[in-house]
Protein backbone atom coordinates (compact mmCIF):
# COMPACT_ATOMS: atom_id res chain seq x y z
CA UNK A 1 0.00 0.00 0.00
CA UNK A 2 1.15 3.39 -0.62
CA UNK A 3 1.63 5.01 2.74
CA UNK A 4 2.88 9.14 3.93
CA UNK A 5 4.73 9.50 6.97
CA UNK A 6 5.30 12.19 8.97
CA UNK A 7 8.72 13.16 10.20
CA UNK A 8 9.72 15.69 12.88
CA UNK A 9 12.91 16.92 14.75
CA UNK A 10 15.89 14.87 14.09
CA UNK A 11 13.87 12.16 11.54
CA UNK A 12 13.16 15.28 9.24
CA UNK A 13 17.01 15.87 8.98
CA UNK A 14 18.27 12.26 8.47
CA UNK A 15 15.71 11.59 6.20
CA UNK A 16 15.65 14.96 4.53
CA UNK A 17 12.12 16.14 4.41
CA UNK A 18 9.14 16.41 6.67
CA UNK A 19 7.02 13.83 5.10
CA UNK A 20 8.28 10.51 3.19
CA UNK A 21 5.96 8.59 0.82
CA UNK A 22 6.18 4.81 0.28
CA UNK A 23 5.10 1.76 -0.91
CA UNK A 24 4.89 -0.70 2.24
CA UNK A 25 4.48 -4.34 1.67
CA UNK A 26 4.45 -5.14 5.63
CA UNK A 27 0.94 -5.15 7.85
CA UNK A 28 2.32 -3.76 11.17
CA UNK A 29 3.68 -0.49 13.27
CA UNK A 30 6.85 -2.75 13.82
CA UNK A 31 7.22 -3.50 10.17
CA UNK A 32 6.81 -0.22 9.35
CA UNK A 33 9.77 0.35 11.46
CA UNK A 34 11.91 -1.84 10.46
CA UNK A 35 11.77 -1.08 6.88
CA UNK A 36 12.56 2.26 7.54
CA UNK A 37 15.82 1.56 9.86
CA UNK A 38 16.64 -0.29 6.95
CA UNK A 39 16.44 2.39 4.47
CA UNK A 40 18.07 4.96 6.48
CA UNK A 41 20.59 3.64 8.75
CA UNK A 42 21.14 6.45 11.06
CA UNK A 43 17.68 5.79 12.28
CA UNK A 44 19.91 3.22 14.59
CA UNK A 45 21.93 5.43 16.23
CA UNK A 46 18.30 7.02 17.78
CA UNK A 47 17.60 6.56 21.82
CA UNK A 48 14.16 5.31 20.59
CA UNK A 49 11.83 5.37 17.89
CA UNK A 50 8.39 4.89 17.98
CA UNK A 51 5.63 4.25 15.34
CA UNK A 52 2.25 6.64 15.45
CA UNK A 53 -1.02 5.89 14.14
CA UNK A 54 -3.85 8.66 14.17
CA UNK A 55 -2.38 10.30 16.67
CA UNK A 56 -1.77 7.65 19.54
CA UNK A 57 1.31 5.44 19.83
CA UNK A 58 1.58 2.28 18.14
CA UNK A 59 2.38 -1.34 19.62
CA UNK A 60 4.75 -3.35 16.83
CA UNK A 61 1.68 -5.46 16.39
CA UNK A 62 -0.93 -1.94 15.60
CA UNK A 63 -2.17 -2.80 11.78
CA UNK A 64 -1.64 -0.04 9.96
CA UNK A 65 -4.08 0.74 7.05
CA UNK A 66 -3.56 3.39 3.76
CA UNK A 67 -5.25 5.96 4.95
CA UNK A 68 -3.96 6.55 8.54
CA UNK A 69 -2.37 9.19 9.50
CA UNK A 70 1.59 7.89 10.51
CA UNK A 71 4.33 9.83 11.95
CA UNK A 72 7.67 8.52 13.08
CA UNK A 73 8.22 9.95 16.63
CA UNK A 74 12.08 10.05 17.69
CA UNK A 75 12.82 10.42 21.67
CA UNK A 76 10.96 14.01 22.86
CA UNK A 77 12.12 16.72 24.62
CA UNK A 78 9.34 18.78 25.03
CA UNK A 79 9.05 21.26 28.67
CA UNK B 1 -15.91 16.71 32.07
CA UNK B 2 -15.25 20.30 31.52
CA UNK B 3 -13.27 21.19 28.33
CA UNK B 4 -9.31 20.78 28.44
CA UNK B 5 -7.35 23.99 28.96
CA UNK B 6 -4.49 23.16 26.66
CA UNK B 7 -2.73 24.51 24.58
CA UNK B 8 0.40 24.76 21.91
CA UNK B 9 0.88 28.52 21.22
CA UNK B 10 3.65 30.65 19.36
CA UNK B 11 3.24 33.33 21.28
CA UNK B 12 4.51 33.81 25.01
CA UNK B 13 3.22 32.12 27.35
CA UNK B 14 1.13 34.67 29.74
CA UNK B 15 1.14 33.13 33.36
CA UNK B 16 -1.69 35.22 34.58
CA UNK B 17 -3.99 33.82 32.32
CA UNK B 18 -3.02 30.46 32.71
CA UNK B 19 -3.28 30.04 36.91
CA UNK B 20 -6.76 32.33 36.06
CA UNK B 21 -8.09 29.47 33.84
CA UNK B 22 -7.50 27.00 36.55
CA UNK B 23 -8.72 29.22 39.51
CA UNK B 24 -12.26 28.87 41.52
CA UNK B 25 -13.67 29.59 44.42
CA UNK B 26 -13.48 25.80 45.80
CA UNK B 27 -9.68 25.58 45.33
CA UNK B 28 -7.59 26.82 48.43
CA UNK B 29 -4.32 26.31 46.75
CA UNK B 30 -2.51 26.47 43.11
CA UNK B 31 0.87 24.57 41.66
CA UNK B 32 2.62 26.35 38.94
CA UNK B 33 5.24 24.86 37.09
CA UNK B 34 7.31 27.11 34.40
CA UNK B 35 10.15 25.16 32.82
CA UNK B 36 12.14 28.09 31.25
CA UNK B 37 15.10 27.75 28.69
CA UNK B 38 18.80 27.29 31.10
CA UNK B 39 21.54 29.60 29.47
CA UNK B 40 23.45 26.34 29.11
CA UNK B 41 24.11 22.61 29.15
CA UNK B 42 26.85 21.18 30.64
CA UNK B 43 28.37 24.03 30.98
CA UNK B 44 28.02 24.74 26.60
CA UNK B 45 26.75 28.25 26.34
CA UNK B 46 23.32 27.97 24.72
CA UNK B 47 22.18 30.76 22.14
CA UNK B 48 18.34 29.92 21.52
CA UNK B 49 16.03 27.10 21.79
CA UNK B 50 13.33 26.11 18.35
CA UNK B 51 10.57 23.58 19.69
CA UNK B 52 8.76 22.13 17.24
CA UNK B 53 5.90 19.40 17.64
CA UNK B 54 3.25 16.64 15.99
CA UNK B 55 0.53 19.57 16.85
CA UNK B 56 -2.57 17.38 16.93
CA UNK B 57 -1.06 14.60 18.58
CA UNK B 58 0.96 16.83 20.95
CA UNK B 59 -2.25 18.43 21.99
CA UNK B 60 -3.98 14.86 22.50
CA UNK B 61 -1.19 13.70 24.74
CA UNK B 62 -1.52 16.63 26.79
CA UNK B 63 -5.49 16.16 26.91
CA UNK B 64 -4.19 12.26 27.88
CA UNK B 65 -2.11 14.15 31.17
CA UNK B 66 -4.93 16.72 32.35
CA UNK B 67 -7.35 13.48 32.20
CA UNK B 68 -4.98 11.30 34.23
CA UNK B 69 -4.40 13.82 36.66
CA UNK B 70 -7.87 14.41 37.44
CA UNK B 71 -8.38 10.91 37.76
CA UNK B 72 -5.02 9.71 39.90
CA UNK B 73 -5.38 13.55 42.53
CA UNK B 74 -8.16 15.42 44.30
CA UNK B 75 -7.92 18.51 41.55
CA UNK B 76 -10.44 21.20 40.33
CA UNK B 77 -8.37 22.32 36.66
CA UNK B 78 -5.27 21.40 35.23
CA UNK B 79 -4.11 23.56 32.64
CA UNK B 80 -0.97 23.05 30.44
CA UNK B 81 0.77 25.72 27.84
CA UNK B 82 3.62 25.05 25.64
CA UNK B 83 4.92 27.07 23.35
CA UNK B 84 6.45 26.25 20.30
CA UNK B 85 9.37 28.05 17.57
CA UNK B 86 12.52 29.91 19.04
CA UNK B 87 12.62 30.56 22.39
CA UNK B 88 15.65 32.94 24.06
CA UNK B 89 17.11 32.31 26.92
CA UNK B 90 15.01 32.80 29.86
CA UNK B 91 11.86 32.16 28.18
CA UNK B 92 8.96 29.80 29.16
CA UNK B 93 8.68 26.87 27.30
CA UNK B 94 5.97 25.50 29.14
CA UNK B 95 3.74 26.53 32.05
CA UNK B 96 1.12 23.71 34.00
CA UNK B 97 -0.59 24.99 36.68
CA UNK B 98 -3.13 22.87 38.93
CA UNK B 99 -6.03 23.89 41.60
CA UNK B 100 -7.13 21.88 44.50
CA UNK B 101 -8.94 22.26 47.54
CA UNK B 102 -5.97 21.46 49.54
CA UNK B 103 -2.68 21.93 48.41
CA UNK B 104 -0.65 18.34 48.23
CA UNK B 105 -3.08 17.36 45.20
CA UNK B 106 -1.88 20.32 43.37
CA UNK B 107 1.96 20.07 44.30
CA UNK B 108 1.58 16.38 43.07
CA UNK B 109 -0.26 17.05 40.23
CA UNK B 110 1.62 19.19 38.52
CA UNK B 111 4.76 17.42 39.20
CA UNK B 112 3.10 14.38 37.30
CA UNK B 113 2.41 16.41 34.83
CA UNK B 114 5.67 17.62 34.17
CA UNK B 115 7.40 14.17 34.37
CA UNK B 116 4.79 12.86 32.37
CA UNK B 117 4.88 15.62 29.30
CA UNK B 118 8.61 15.39 29.38
CA UNK B 119 8.03 11.44 28.15
CA UNK B 120 5.12 10.96 26.03
CA UNK B 121 4.14 14.50 24.75
CA UNK B 122 5.85 14.49 20.96
CA UNK B 123 7.76 18.18 21.25
CA UNK B 124 11.10 18.59 20.42
CA UNK B 125 13.63 21.08 21.38
CA UNK B 126 16.75 21.62 19.79
CA UNK B 127 19.61 23.85 21.37
CA UNK B 128 21.36 26.09 19.27
CA UNK B 129 25.17 26.74 20.62
CA UNK B 130 27.28 29.35 18.86
CA UNK B 131 29.57 26.29 17.21
CA UNK B 132 26.63 24.39 16.23
CA UNK B 133 22.97 22.53 17.17
CA UNK B 134 21.68 19.43 18.41
CA UNK B 135 18.00 17.82 19.08
CA UNK B 136 18.19 17.54 23.21
CA UNK B 137 18.42 13.73 23.76
CA UNK B 138 18.56 11.75 20.67
CA UNK B 139 21.32 10.02 21.10
CA UNK B 140 22.92 7.97 23.76
CA UNK C 1 23.99 35.72 50.15
CA UNK C 2 21.62 37.66 48.75
CA UNK C 3 19.06 39.87 50.19
CA UNK C 4 15.90 38.12 51.51
CA UNK C 5 12.89 38.36 48.48
CA UNK C 6 10.35 37.78 51.07
CA UNK C 7 7.25 40.76 52.02
CA UNK C 8 4.23 40.83 53.83
CA UNK C 9 2.03 43.53 52.20
CA UNK C 10 -1.52 45.00 52.67
CA UNK C 11 -1.78 45.18 48.47
CA UNK C 12 -2.87 42.24 46.31
CA UNK C 13 -0.11 40.10 45.42
CA UNK C 14 1.45 40.37 41.97
CA UNK C 15 2.31 36.36 40.57
CA UNK C 16 4.59 38.28 37.88
CA UNK C 17 6.68 40.46 39.71
CA UNK C 18 7.07 37.34 42.35
CA UNK C 19 8.37 34.83 39.63
CA UNK C 20 10.16 37.73 37.94
CA UNK C 21 12.47 38.40 41.36
CA UNK C 22 13.12 34.55 41.45
CA UNK C 23 14.55 33.73 37.52
CA UNK C 24 17.51 33.83 35.84
CA UNK C 25 19.70 32.59 33.34
CA UNK C 26 21.19 29.49 35.24
CA UNK C 27 17.03 28.07 36.02
CA UNK C 28 15.31 25.99 34.34
CA UNK C 29 12.38 25.09 36.55
CA UNK C 30 10.60 27.63 38.65
CA UNK C 31 7.45 26.04 40.96
CA UNK C 32 5.51 28.50 42.47
CA UNK C 33 2.62 27.92 45.29
CA UNK C 34 -0.39 30.14 45.24
CA UNK C 35 -2.86 29.88 48.58
CA UNK C 36 -6.06 31.36 47.86
CA UNK C 37 -8.92 32.00 50.05
CA UNK C 38 -11.77 29.31 49.15
CA UNK C 39 -15.48 29.64 49.67
CA UNK C 40 -16.46 27.36 52.52
CA UNK C 41 -15.01 25.89 55.58
CA UNK C 42 -16.35 22.25 56.18
CA UNK C 43 -19.38 23.11 54.13
CA UNK C 44 -20.03 26.36 56.09
CA UNK C 45 -19.91 29.69 53.76
CA UNK C 46 -17.02 32.20 54.45
CA UNK C 47 -17.35 35.35 53.50
CA UNK C 48 -13.91 36.99 53.24
CA UNK C 49 -10.39 36.53 55.72
CA UNK C 50 -8.92 38.56 57.78
CA UNK C 51 -5.36 38.31 57.75
CA UNK C 52 -2.99 39.46 60.87
CA UNK C 53 0.24 39.05 61.76
CA UNK C 54 3.81 40.48 64.08
CA UNK C 55 5.38 41.44 61.77
CA UNK C 56 8.85 41.75 62.24
CA UNK C 57 9.10 38.38 63.78
CA UNK C 58 6.76 36.55 60.86
CA UNK C 59 9.30 38.19 58.31
CA UNK C 60 11.73 36.90 59.88
CA UNK C 61 11.04 33.50 60.08
CA UNK C 62 10.05 34.08 56.40
CA UNK C 63 13.73 34.44 56.21
CA UNK C 64 14.61 31.69 57.98
CA UNK C 65 12.58 29.59 55.73
CA UNK C 66 14.09 30.58 52.76
CA UNK C 67 17.12 30.44 54.02
CA UNK C 68 16.57 26.60 54.87
CA UNK C 69 14.92 25.88 51.74
CA UNK C 70 18.65 27.28 50.13
CA UNK C 71 20.56 25.09 52.21
CA UNK C 72 18.08 21.80 51.76
CA UNK C 73 17.44 21.94 48.08
CA UNK C 74 19.15 22.99 45.15
CA UNK C 75 17.67 26.33 44.28
CA UNK C 76 18.74 29.37 42.95
CA UNK C 77 16.06 31.81 44.40
CA UNK C 78 13.37 31.71 46.91
CA UNK C 79 10.58 34.07 47.13
CA UNK C 80 7.93 34.46 49.70
CA UNK C 81 5.30 36.89 50.20
CA UNK C 82 2.16 36.94 52.20
CA UNK C 83 -0.94 39.48 52.42
CA UNK C 84 -2.87 41.27 55.06
CA UNK C 85 -5.80 42.40 55.76
CA UNK C 86 -8.85 41.70 54.49
CA UNK C 87 -9.26 39.12 51.74
CA UNK C 88 -12.31 38.22 49.54
CA UNK C 89 -12.97 34.52 47.96
CA UNK C 90 -10.52 33.71 45.56
CA UNK C 91 -7.84 35.97 46.70
CA UNK C 92 -4.28 35.24 46.98
CA UNK C 93 -3.01 35.42 50.54
CA UNK C 94 0.31 33.45 50.13
CA UNK C 95 2.89 32.83 46.55
CA UNK C 96 5.71 31.52 47.06
CA UNK C 97 8.04 30.68 44.12
CA UNK C 98 11.17 29.02 43.87
CA UNK C 99 13.74 28.44 41.12
CA UNK C 100 16.12 25.76 40.25
CA UNK C 101 18.48 24.37 37.90
CA UNK C 102 16.34 21.24 37.63
CA UNK C 103 12.97 21.01 38.40
CA UNK C 104 12.93 18.33 41.28
CA UNK C 105 14.26 20.91 43.99
CA UNK C 106 11.83 23.95 42.92
CA UNK C 107 8.84 21.39 44.06
CA UNK C 108 10.17 19.94 46.69
CA UNK C 109 11.38 23.85 48.15
CA UNK C 110 8.18 25.09 47.22
CA UNK C 111 6.40 22.32 49.18
CA UNK C 112 8.87 22.56 52.18
CA UNK C 113 8.01 26.83 52.84
CA UNK C 114 4.65 26.45 52.35
CA UNK C 115 4.45 23.58 55.10
CA UNK C 116 7.03 25.26 57.32
CA UNK C 117 5.65 28.84 56.84
CA UNK C 118 1.63 27.17 58.19
CA UNK C 119 3.79 25.77 60.92
CA UNK C 120 5.90 28.28 62.13
CA UNK C 121 5.01 31.91 61.16
CA UNK C 122 3.39 34.05 63.21
CA UNK C 123 0.57 35.30 61.01
CA UNK C 124 -3.17 34.32 62.03
CA UNK C 125 -6.36 33.95 59.93
CA UNK C 126 -9.85 34.45 60.81
CA UNK C 127 -12.86 33.64 58.95
CA UNK C 128 -15.38 35.33 58.76
CA UNK C 129 -19.09 33.87 58.39
CA UNK C 130 -22.21 35.26 57.84
CA UNK C 131 -23.23 34.11 61.01
CA UNK C 132 -19.80 34.81 63.11
CA UNK C 133 -16.33 34.73 62.83
CA UNK C 134 -13.48 32.21 64.21
CA UNK C 135 -9.67 32.33 64.53
CA UNK C 136 -8.73 29.24 62.16
CA UNK C 137 -7.04 26.40 64.32
CA UNK C 138 -7.12 28.37 67.50
CA UNK C 139 -9.55 25.40 69.27
CA UNK C 140 -9.33 21.93 69.28
CA UNK D 1 10.12 43.92 86.75
CA UNK D 2 7.69 45.71 84.74
CA UNK D 3 7.13 44.08 81.03
CA UNK D 4 4.91 44.38 77.95
CA UNK D 5 3.04 41.84 75.91
CA UNK D 6 2.18 42.44 72.35
CA UNK D 7 -0.87 40.28 71.65
CA UNK D 8 -2.24 38.80 68.49
CA UNK D 9 -5.34 37.11 67.15
CA UNK D 10 -7.49 35.30 69.62
CA UNK D 11 -4.98 35.71 72.28
CA UNK D 12 -5.84 39.67 71.49
CA UNK D 13 -9.40 38.79 72.07
CA UNK D 14 -9.00 37.13 75.40
CA UNK D 15 -7.12 39.91 77.21
CA UNK D 16 -9.61 42.34 75.34
CA UNK D 17 -6.01 44.66 73.96
CA UNK D 18 -3.28 44.33 71.65
CA UNK D 19 -1.11 45.09 74.94
CA UNK D 20 -0.82 43.46 78.18
CA UNK D 21 1.66 45.22 80.84
CA UNK D 22 2.57 43.30 83.94
CA UNK D 23 4.37 43.27 86.62
CA UNK D 24 6.32 39.91 86.49
CA UNK D 25 7.98 37.97 89.43
CA UNK D 26 9.34 35.13 87.79
CA UNK D 27 12.79 35.00 85.03
CA UNK D 28 11.79 32.54 82.68
CA UNK D 29 9.34 32.40 79.42
CA UNK D 30 7.85 29.34 80.75
CA UNK D 31 6.66 31.25 84.06
CA UNK D 32 5.20 33.59 82.20
CA UNK D 33 3.19 31.44 80.16
CA UNK D 34 1.82 29.60 83.45
CA UNK D 35 1.42 33.22 85.01
CA UNK D 36 -0.81 34.57 81.83
CA UNK D 37 -3.27 30.75 81.75
CA UNK D 38 -3.73 31.47 85.63
CA UNK D 39 -4.78 35.27 84.86
CA UNK D 40 -6.96 34.76 81.80
CA UNK D 41 -8.36 31.39 82.20
CA UNK D 42 -9.59 31.28 78.26
CA UNK D 43 -5.93 30.92 76.75
CA UNK D 44 -6.06 27.36 78.50
CA UNK D 45 -8.27 25.81 75.88
CA UNK D 46 -6.12 27.05 73.09
CA UNK D 47 -4.59 24.40 70.78
CA UNK D 48 -0.82 25.86 72.11
CA UNK D 49 0.50 29.00 73.37
CA UNK D 50 4.01 29.62 72.58
CA UNK D 51 6.22 33.01 73.87
CA UNK D 52 8.60 34.96 71.61
CA UNK D 53 11.29 37.10 72.83
CA UNK D 54 12.97 39.62 70.81
CA UNK D 55 11.39 38.02 67.58
CA UNK D 56 12.07 34.50 68.39
CA UNK D 57 10.50 31.52 69.64
CA UNK D 58 11.23 30.71 73.21
CA UNK D 59 11.81 27.65 75.31
CA UNK D 60 10.25 27.29 78.49
CA UNK D 61 13.96 28.09 80.46
CA UNK D 62 14.46 31.06 78.26
CA UNK D 63 15.40 33.84 80.49
CA UNK D 64 13.53 37.63 79.88
CA UNK D 65 15.33 40.46 80.52
CA UNK D 66 13.17 43.93 81.28
CA UNK D 67 13.92 45.31 77.59
CA UNK D 68 13.11 42.35 76.33
CA UNK D 69 9.93 42.55 73.21
CA UNK D 70 7.65 39.57 74.23
CA UNK D 71 5.29 38.29 72.51
CA UNK D 72 2.33 35.46 73.41
CA UNK D 73 1.92 33.16 69.88
CA UNK D 74 -2.00 31.54 69.74
CA UNK D 75 -1.96 29.15 67.34
CA UNK D 76 -0.82 30.28 63.90
CA UNK D 77 -2.56 30.04 60.78
CA UNK D 78 -1.34 31.77 57.47
CA UNK D 79 -1.11 30.87 54.17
Amino acid sequence: MDIRILLFGVTKEIVGDNTLELKFTGNTAGELRSHLVRQFQKLKGLNSLLIAVNNEYAEDDTIINEKDEIALIPPVSGG
Amino acid sequence: MEADMNELTNEKLQLDKIVDQVRNDQCGGIDVFIGTVRNATEEREVRYLDFEAYESMALSEMNKISEQAKEKFEINNMAIHHRLGRLEIGEEAVIIAASAPHRDAAFLACRFAIDTLKKTVPIWKKEVFVDGEVWVSVHP
